[in-house]
């Protein structure tokens, strides 16, 4: 029998991305929280619904020169350029720490070519305690590559398929919002086989320091995240929610239980918290708690009765 | 390394000069756990514009936790900051980075420019904590003008080190610059050079450190979003053409590590 | 022989796009300033480099069901679903104020069919006191036609064409920033004879009110402008400026003098002040005061100086 | 109809209760314009989050050029208003819309219910400056309870106008909403009914108006980014299903106008 009373202090926060259980909907966003080791001190890493690693690529990568950050109108614009350590190392250095972290970790990856997302799914299938992969075709930094496959169908289609084809684990494909229909993609890469959908990544900006007339990033152009984007993101998790039957993740400009909740509104299974952890390092532990109260408060059965529960006419 | 995220009250504001402001906030854990030339990230304003945290160095801490915060306004988070008020709080999270490395066996010369001056006085209240002995050692205080130095200068007056002033206008001190009182002090050859201000002026003591041979340590800046080595957004080139971030690799480098092209 | 001293206080500010000469490049974005006559009391409209008034289509509509606005973090979503008196009663009830204004009147238009566009332009051909025609392919509110223009270079360039052969005044191709490749559209466009391209429109965007589960505007979809998409314009108009060679009237954020600047850094020949005329009625006048005092103040010989100035590597 | 835009310094701030807030500006040319019924833009905070303004009613205008603004704190942008200090200056542009149409010849009712009562107070004092008598004219003010309206009472009861008031809790006046006190009096054939508040209480007042056959003029509010007729954004759904701007049609609209489905 079940306890007395309406208030389950223990809400049903547990969310499926295909094959993946979460404990909560509340996931980290790649390159916005380090190898989750950098927030021990100040999140309980074990409260999250899950944590995306930094960008990984097959050899290591330098990033791009300084300055890769500046601040814009209630976001910011960057331009790491990818960054990383490659993946062998990855696996050496930084999985023995995630693994003891009672959480699913997400590994983000990245390539410039299809070789090379071959190459990296082989090696990170092999590696206990990857919970899923998320395959990123949408980072704007990258000359090569980043771009081209997450602007057109057929490519994004084909990366996704190389990476379905080499591993057992779930595949979560990243998509770029820089597109004239993203639901071509979205539906792209369901056809291909991604068990689900993340966006956005982070639209493409510009800034320039009129006092230097330079561009504030050495790379000219970086991309723009935080709630400035939240708008758009949340037409595109909309927008593609209603056009593919996998799960999508939502993300953009997320920083609070509400924020989370209009995305899951919209269609989204889950979400990620990104920026908003450099502001408050604690976001994402805090928009898990904040899910949890929602849910009590509205007396739902589970969080998963308000995913896609916009009402409209 | 304990990182702590508080909401810490402001105990004390003030106005130093036009733009100079020092904060002393009460901050439990952070003011415990700091080692001076580390640094916290403050938040400016409730708003979610400006976005970012600002990250300050650690001015001096006290032992009933309080700790100390000097800046100059110089944009949009630094304005805010400059009106809050007392009695009001301000998120803080630190704090973050490597500080200073002090060897109690050697002399040491403090150099700081401006705003540099700021993780200064953390850096050498603690080498009178470890040293028995600080009679050969020196303080450099510079800056534009008397205004600038004056009122820092009385916190510096407490330890029993050597401190020599210098402005670019005269108006406190030797008229010049930092290097140019560096050039008259005979730097013992085993001596630490700790030195925190403009880059131009870093630059210039770190040259004067290498033809001197001895060993000089600086704190950078670089504009940063999480101030926790999660982002990689504070990168500087160092040595050999490789990156570090300066949030977690630094704020505190040793000269030699840095290669800049002197 | 010119005055003695450095200091003309009557700073060049005359920038031309195409045949079209303005006194400073600062003009009013269409939408944001209605027809110039709400403003009298606020700004001094013989000052702005131009007028652009509300987008004018073939029939009057009525616009979209309330609420039609909504704030977001630096931004605000409209849903106007351009309401308008449609072209007949502007000529006879908005043109005779605009008329009496020193400045040049850029009259925006719209249509759901290529015909409409070609009547439209038409009547608006034959009336004294237009000095140019910008045609809007890029609201994202209507379902016909608006998006489908602006997303497809071929049907870009046949909106082009239609406005251009029916009208000896300059036309200005204002594009839509929800694009994979906005230096297309601008190509097709200058290649249709466009004799310049503004940009950017609003990004689609939408907000959700997590108290009623419903989307904020009734619209569902929206337009976001404001600081929010600054980044964005900068980089798209930093971008088509460099693929086309007409001249690019950048839009997109701008407040200040300096946001102007920057845009002309990047490569405008002028800039258009939207949203921020809601904030400060004075914004667009302000930006001239400021783009003079820039003038002045860096002893440059003509505001043209800073087109397209940007250094870099 | 002239607008103008001015910094205005907030000579008083008042704290009427835990969330209602009333300032007193200096707006020379906005005080002297203004007509009741009016409203004002103002911008909350100098950052550009939030980044619209806000629209108030101007809650009464003196002849030495001051203005008051009555509101209550219902997100960010009131809660920014609700920190500012005796002192600082606010951007605030105005007067907009159209206010209420006076007749003097006519007996009046002025029903305001929470923060609808802030235009009323601006109403009734033109009433009583352009009307010989007075006499019949009737004022009714509710609200949720006694705190909310009690600090309001002494300034309309500066007016030679019957005053009843109505609370939700009974706490002070009548027990009930202001409907209830309506349907007690019997409003003369000609009279003319204002009323501002919540949409329902608003639509009570007009339905028991439509009733009785008496004109009923109600203050309606919307969404607006521009406040002055630019944006489009401010559209309510009127007569025959047409559309109307609350900004620049209204926001005092005639009942009859506004085809409200009673
Ligand atoms: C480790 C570290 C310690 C620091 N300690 C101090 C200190 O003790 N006292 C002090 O006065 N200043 C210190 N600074 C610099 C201080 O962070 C900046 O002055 C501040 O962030 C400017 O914010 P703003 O919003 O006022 O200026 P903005 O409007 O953001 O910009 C004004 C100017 O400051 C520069 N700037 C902006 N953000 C940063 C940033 N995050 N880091 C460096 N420069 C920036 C900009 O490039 C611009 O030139 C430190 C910086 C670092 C990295
Ligand atoms: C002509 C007019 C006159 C008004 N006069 C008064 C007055 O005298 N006193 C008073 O207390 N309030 C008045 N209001 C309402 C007041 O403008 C809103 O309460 C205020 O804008 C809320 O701002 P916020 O940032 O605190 O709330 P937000 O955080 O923006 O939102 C809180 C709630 O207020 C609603 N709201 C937000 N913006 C507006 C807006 N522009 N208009 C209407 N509702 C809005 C939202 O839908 C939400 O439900 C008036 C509104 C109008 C249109
Ligand atoms: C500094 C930074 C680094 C990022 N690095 C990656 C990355 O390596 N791989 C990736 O797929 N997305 C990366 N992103 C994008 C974020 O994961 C996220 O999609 C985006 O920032 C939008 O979410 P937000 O607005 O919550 O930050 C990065 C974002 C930022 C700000
Ligand atoms: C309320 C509103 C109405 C608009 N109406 C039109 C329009 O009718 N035609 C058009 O081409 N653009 C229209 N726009 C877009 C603006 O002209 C401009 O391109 C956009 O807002 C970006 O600039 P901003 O960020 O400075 O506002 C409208 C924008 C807003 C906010
Ligand atoms: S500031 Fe984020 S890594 Fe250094
Ligand atoms: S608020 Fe802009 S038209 Fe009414």
């Amino acid at each position: 029998m079940e306890f007395v009373g309406n208030h389950d202090p223990f809400p049903d926060l547990r969310v499926k991305i295909g094959a993946l259980e979460l404990q909560n909907p509340v996931l980290t966003a790649s390159g916005t929280f380090g190898y989750a080791r950098e927030f021990v001190d100040l999140v309980n890493l074990h409260r999250l619904g899950g944590v995306v690693v930094k960008g990984i690529s097959l050899f290591p990568r330098m990033g791009n020169p300084p300055p890769r950050i500046v601040e814009t109108a209630c976001g910011m614009l960057n331009a790491i350029g990818l960054e990383n350590v490659g993946v062998d190392r990855f696996i050496e250095l930084k999985m023995p720490y995630l693994r003891g972290i009672d959480t699913q970790i997400i590994v983000n990856i990245l390539g410039d070519s299809l070789e090379e997302y071959r190459h990296i799914t082989e090696k990170l299938s092999q590696v206990p305690g990857i919970a899923a992969i998320e395959v990123n075709i949408s980072c704007p930094n990258v000359k090569k590559g980043g771009v081209a496959f997450g602007s057109d169908p057929d490519m994004a289609a084909a990366v996704t398929r190389v990476v379905r084809d080499n591993t057992s684990l779930p595949v979560i494909v990243k998509l770029s919002p820089n597109v004239t229909d993203i639901s071509l993609i979205a539906m792209a890469v369901e056809q291909a086989g991604a068990d689900a959908v993340s966006l956005i990544n982070t639209l493409i900006g510009m800034a320039i320091d009129l006092r230097t007339k330079r561009p504030c990033l050495a790379n000219v152009i970086g991309g723009l995240s935080g709630p400035a984007i939240k708008p758009v993101a949340l037409r595109m998790v909309y927008l593609v929610a209603r056009s593919v039957s996998i799960p999508v993740i939502g993300i953009g400009g997320i920083e609070s239980a509400e924020d989370a909740l209009e995305f899951m509104l919209a269609g989204a299974t889950a979400v990620q918290v990104g920026t908003a952890s450099f502001i408050n390092p604690r976001a994402s532990e805090e928009v898990v708690e904040g899910i949890g109260d929602y849910v009590i408060r509205e007396k739902l059965q589970s969080v998963r009765d308000i995913i896609g529960a916009l009402e409209s006419d | 390394m304990s990182q702590y995220q508080e909401n810490a009250t402001i105990i004390r504001f003030e106005q130093l000069t036009d733009t100079n402001v020092r904060l002393t906030l009460q901050t439990e854990e952070i003011a415990q756990a700091a080692k001076p030339g580390q640094f916290v990230m403050i938040r400016a304003g409730k708003s979610k514009d400006p976005l970012l945290r600002r990250p300050f160095s650690i001015h001096q801490t006290s032992s009933n936790g309080r700790m100390q915060v000097l800046f100059k306004v110089t944009g949009r988070g630094t304005g805010l900051l400059a009106h809050c008020k007392e009695g009001e709080t301000l998120s803080v999270f630190g704090p973050l980075g490597r500080g200073f490395s002090i060897d109690p066996a050697r002399p040491v010369c403090l150099v700081g420019g401006g705003m540099g001056i700021a993780p200064l006085l953390f850096l050498a209240k603690r080498i009178c904590q470890v040293k028995q002995n600080t009679e050969t050692d020196m303080i450099v205080l510079g800056g534009r003008t008397r205004k600038e130095i004056e009122p820092l200068l009385s916190d510096f007056q407490f330890f029993d080190i050597g401190i020599m002033t210098v402005t670019d206008d005269g108006s406190l001190g030797m008229h010049g610059m930092v290097t140019d009182v560096l050039k008259t002090l005979s730097l013992p050859n085993n001596c630490i050079v700790y030195t925190c201000g403009p880059e131009p002026m870093m630059k210039s003591v770190a040259a004067l450190c290498r033809e001197q041979k001895v060993d000089c340590q600086v704190s950078v800046e670089s504009v940063m979003a999480c101030g926790m080595g999660a982002c990689l957004g504070c990168t500087i080139k160092a040595k050999d053409d490789r990156y570090v971030h300066v949030c977690s690799d630094g704020p505190v480098f040793k000269t030699e590590d840095l290669g800049w092209n002197l």
